[in-house]
């Protein structure tokens, strides 16, 4: 069977023998011995290299880690492949900015409406006894920021630039 | 010598106070916050007790819960670890009231030392050479900006309470001044309940070096050598070394003889650090001191061969020190890396969550010092330091290897962790030459974080890898959810998956 | 330099082997059978291949299929660890003709020394002291009876392919020979496929302690001090320290250069161990030679400061060893501790089985050098060692009290292991005055174990912890059960249970 | 509730009130904070002091590690202990010897019928590449008792001493 797999951005085509354990990446040949070790974690063999390899969840695909590198990846179901609904749009343009944990805006530092720069700082959050400067991922116009003093979950939305 | 020791700490240094503990017959007690009920300090205590609720101030920071724990339960001594009440003179003196040691130094040397003004003006008197800048907290922006004028830019403004780079601030240029005054201050007050700040000039590229000291009250006092903590991010040590890479005797006795002389000034006793900024004419400036123990104390050990720890409680309890300063010998090269949860990909912001999965690294040469079990969760309360790496070589360049070679075995799952940036530092040519200074690193990073992501011939294979191990672990767990709930355990290897799927087929 | 080494073994020594090779930049290569597809070694290798079934017969001592995976991974050297093929001729043969260098001696130097009656002439000839008996092997029953009642009783039957004990028998009067006879030559031909044996006069209470040689190919041979492995369980190791308890300065020189004399008059080079009994009056007698790395080459490694196994690759790489008999300083102390798989409270059964959880040591002066993980399966193929733990201490007294703290926060489920036997051992004052010798332990043990069920006061309160944890656990899966399957993660508070259940009645 | 429990042999009767963390052990009052932190290991203090406790299934009940002892528990149902069926005879008397783990009987030294002394050897098996003599758990006569060269696998008896 072969299965279309989105990792870090790109797509490739993977297709497996298991039981030979003979396996093609976008054509190329390898010979993969998987082996499940630890709870997500794995001893993986190609070719007789040796790589260990972690699997977390990671929204609705993986977060695979090995050799100090990190690799996000989606499985697109093969059924729904070939009923043509794998593709999920890409946000462009707009960005929204993501609070990675709880803390507290101490200070803003852009309002909604004002033009930035990318990299300007927007807000000044405080989390696990640091400060740190949330910058602007992007050159735009602030559509929304937090308010000040204001205590936020991991997830919540910081600001968007539009 | 003591019979019970009250540990008014958590993380990683309680635990390496307790082990202190253990291995001199002395029972480790334990406090912990409402967050900490199963953190390994705990689990590694003889007893342990409930001080309040997470939030430090309510618990950690509590004197008066810890004296009635000591009193509790029957506690002779208390080593207040690093942070927290550790260089607050009232914990001191609140020991001494409730007739507990306090293992550090008396209150008064404390503050004598303690106080970043209060210390420069005792090291003008023993004649210790100083960085130039104004050693009394400044009252306004406007002060502020007149002396940084005087002094010429770039000046740094540093908290009077601080430590850990919190309160400090770089200032560019007279424009910056005004953000870098606010922040510094607010940032200040936050950490330390005390918003004063005081100026100082700001070298090019000075190496932070710091000197650990350790005095009985027999009126001895000895250096044990030198740390070299130059790789720092904002203002934050993230690699310690001993030796510096730098060091020659004659600089070693002259920086140590400076820092026992200052000691000696202040009456100090117990072990404490001297950190000086020296610059790349081999001049020494003295920064301030930290009147306990450090958080890279363990390279001192590795080197030294001397349990700091055990050291401080021996002294505390009265007894002298069991070495001269002619008995000291530094053997080989020792180098700490400090792992946090933090995601060095999203601009270091702390990662908390609960570790699934984890694998230390073993073998020659490697010592790990960590608070964090699998199974614990990382809380959002305290700071994010999950432990610290240590490898010791018979060199320099064995200890880096070392140290690579075991970041590279480490491995957690659940939570980020800066470990890979420390692959890219522990292979920069320009840390394996030691051409290190204060700033390297924030200048350094960008390239730092690139390299850990450039596509090489090995990433190639890297990249299949994580597809194939995505693929496997996908297509297990839909095997799994098929077999309708029931719990399998992790197959042991791909063929053996293959032939259930061939069953499943045939 | 080697650019890639293969290394022909398994367990703890391959994982070791592979840091070594991690830290000198070389890629180690491991070679796995069936049943260990899984295990550390072949996850810590940079490259690995299987070689075959699970016994080792078709795996780990086939050289053919060794010698095709080194030519097919491109290896230039190989390393064969202890046990398996370490010391047999004909696999540092077989890597000469392919080219491959044998990280080891050469093949006659090994055969010189590593047939016992072979090695006690080379030692009568380079007037070493032996202990009284026949270094020939003895044909028959009948001719180790006469040969016995010459030396008188108790003799020790002793197999020339032997080590680890095994065709080993104490023979304590004339009618115990014909059953340990039979016993150690079925033994001995079971474990080596050579069932000839020899006899010994047995020493009363001698020590058993070791020097650690290492010679290059430009002539240099040193000692690196000496490791006494007195403790021994029926003639197998079980802890080992550097140094003696009972050494002195002029008698490790005399030791050392006995077995430096011996090493020199067989041609010998690379790493390797001379044993020795001493007895009570300090005299020194001659055992045999193991021409390979020891399993408990850490404590030399921990009070030397030296890599044995970067010093073997580099010596077999044909460079000259970095430093000469004098440059060798011993500082303080290590002691070792075998971690096995196995229940002494049921006469040592191995114990394989699944690793189900795991809390290791760590801190400051402890080694652990393991070859197995959480959820790993330690099978019935091969030698049940786990690992072991070291502890460095500036002491004796520091490193046992250092090593019993360790095995304390040493926990593992799944198996049963030893490590309760080793905090017995490590408080027991006849070890702790270092008063022992090879039967002390097996003399002892009865005693040990009693001690570690005695009920104290502090006894009642373990049951009692273990009572209540046991209904925890209980109440904890009834609950789960009661969920109707759904997985529920481990609660983390007895009060959050209670609340839960609270709720539940309500 | 209360619940009768046995520990290695001894029977125990114990209480709990889990929302005050009290408990009471044959009526010693002690109180009681569990806390599970990995799988199968629980953090745990009782009146202060700190006890690491490990928990494995152990036949229908419960092996439990602290401290370098081991105990062996059973929960009693308290219905069926109402019922009053919670009693398992003690076998006394008659000894059966269990293999522990896979391995071949490579020697016998007594045969059935033959009287034996307590610790004398009854048969010598060979597992994970060690012999080991199994001896006699009392003095008595050997009921039963495996053949030679029989392979035996984990839980099969070996031999039998009334």
């Amino acid at each position: 069977m072969t299965y279309e797999i989105l990792i870090n951005g790109t797509k490739r085509s993977v297709a497996w023998d298991s039981a030979s354990m003979a396996a093609s990446i976008d054509g190329r040949k390898i010979h993969a011995d998987v082996a499940a070790t630890s709870s997500g974690a794995y001893s993986v063999l190609l070719d007789g290299r040796v790589f260990e390899v972690t699997v977390e969840k990671d929204g609705d695909g993986w977060l695979l880690r090995t050799e100090g590198r990190e690799f996000h990846v989606r499985i697109a179901d093969p059924r729904s492949l070939r009923r043509g609904r794998d593709g999920s749009v890409e946000m462009e343009g707009r960005q929204q900015i993501i609070a990675p944990m709880p803390g507290k805006i101490v200070r803003l530092l852009a309002a909604p409406g004002q033009k930035v720069e990318l990299g300007q700082g927007l807000l000044v959050i405080e989390a696990m006894k640091m400060q740190n400067e949330i910058r602007s991922p992007k050159s735009g116009t602030v559509e929304r920021v937090a308010r000040e003093g204001q205590t936020v979950t991991a997830g919540e939305i910081l600001a968007v630039v539009v | 010598m003591f019979k019970k020791i009250l540990i008014a700490n958590r993380g990683e240094i309680a635990v390496r106070i307790a082990r202190a503990c253990r291995e001199m017959g002395i029972v480790p007690v334990a406090v912990f916050s409402d967050a900490d009920r199963a953190s390994l300090h705990v689990r590694m205590a003889g007893q342990a007790y409930p001080i309040g609720a997470a939030p430090s101030r309510e618990s950690y920071l509590r004197i008066d819960k810890l004296m009635d724990v000591a009193r509790r339960a029957g506690c002779d001594a208390l080593h207040p670890g690093y942070g927290f009440l550790a260089e607050n003179p009232d914990l001191a003196r609140a020991c001494a009231e409730n007739g507990i040691a306090f293992i550090g130094p008396s209150p008064d040397a404390m503050e004598r030392l303690g106080s970043k003004t209060a210390a420069r003006q005792l090291a003008a008197r023993a004649g210790v050479p100083m960085v130039p800048g104004v050693a009394d907290p400044i009252e306004k922006l406007q002060d502020a900006e007149r002396i940084a004028q005087g002094l010429g830019y770039p000046v740094l403004l540093k908290a009077v309470a601080g430590g850990g780079g919190k309160g400090m601030r770089l200032v560019a240029a007279a424009q910056q001044m005004p953000a870098a005054w606010r922040d510094a201050v607010s940032e200040a007050l936050n950490a330390f309940g005390d918003g004063r700040v005081y100026l100082e000039r700001y070298l090019d590229r000075p190496r932070h070096i710091e000197i650990q000291i350790l005095g009985d009250r027999h009126g001895h006092i000895v250096y044990l050598g030198e740390r070299e903590c130059s790789v720092q991010r904002r203002h934050q040590k993230v690699i310690e070394e001993s030796p510096s890479p730098v060091m020659k005797p004659e600089l070693r006795r002259a920086m140590g003889e400076a820092a026992v002389q200052l000691a000696r000034e202040a009456g100090y006793t117990n072990a404490g650090t001297v950190e000086f900024l020296v610059d790349d004419a081999r001049n020494f400036y003295f920064l301030e001191v930290n009147t306990r123990l450090q958080v890279e104390h363990p390279v001192t050990e590795m080197v030294t061969g001397l349990d700091l720890v055990k050291l401080q409680i021996r002294v505390a309890a009265g007894k002298a020190l069991p070495f001269a300063q002619g008995d000291v010998v530094l053997s080989g090269h020792a180098i700490e890396c400090r792992l946090y949860a933090e995601d060095p990909a999203n601009n270091f912001f702390p990662s908390p969550g609960t570790i699934l999965s984890r694998r230390v690294p073993g073998g020659p040469g490697i010592r790990l010092d960590e608070g964090v079990y699998e199974g614990f969760t990382v809380s959002t309360e305290y700071d994010p330091l999950l432990g610290k790496l240590i490898a010791w070589g018979s060199t320099r360049d064995e200890a880096i290897t070392r140290l690579e070679r075991a970041v590279a075995e480490y491995s957690i799952t659940g939570i980020k962790t800066n470990a890979a940036l420390f692959l890219e530092i522990l292979r920069d040519p320009q840390f394996i030459r030691g051409e290190i200074y204060t700033r390297w690193l924030d200048e350094r990073l960008p390239l730092l974080l690139a390299n850990g992501k450039k596509t090489g011939a090995s990433d190639v294979s890297a990249e299949d890898a994580a597809i194939l191990t995505a693929l496997f672990h996908q297509l297990g767990l839909n095997r799994a959810a098929h077999a309708n709930g029931a719990h399998r355990e992790s197959e042991s290897r791909w063929k053996r998956e293959a032939r259930l799927e061939q069953v499943d087929r045939g």
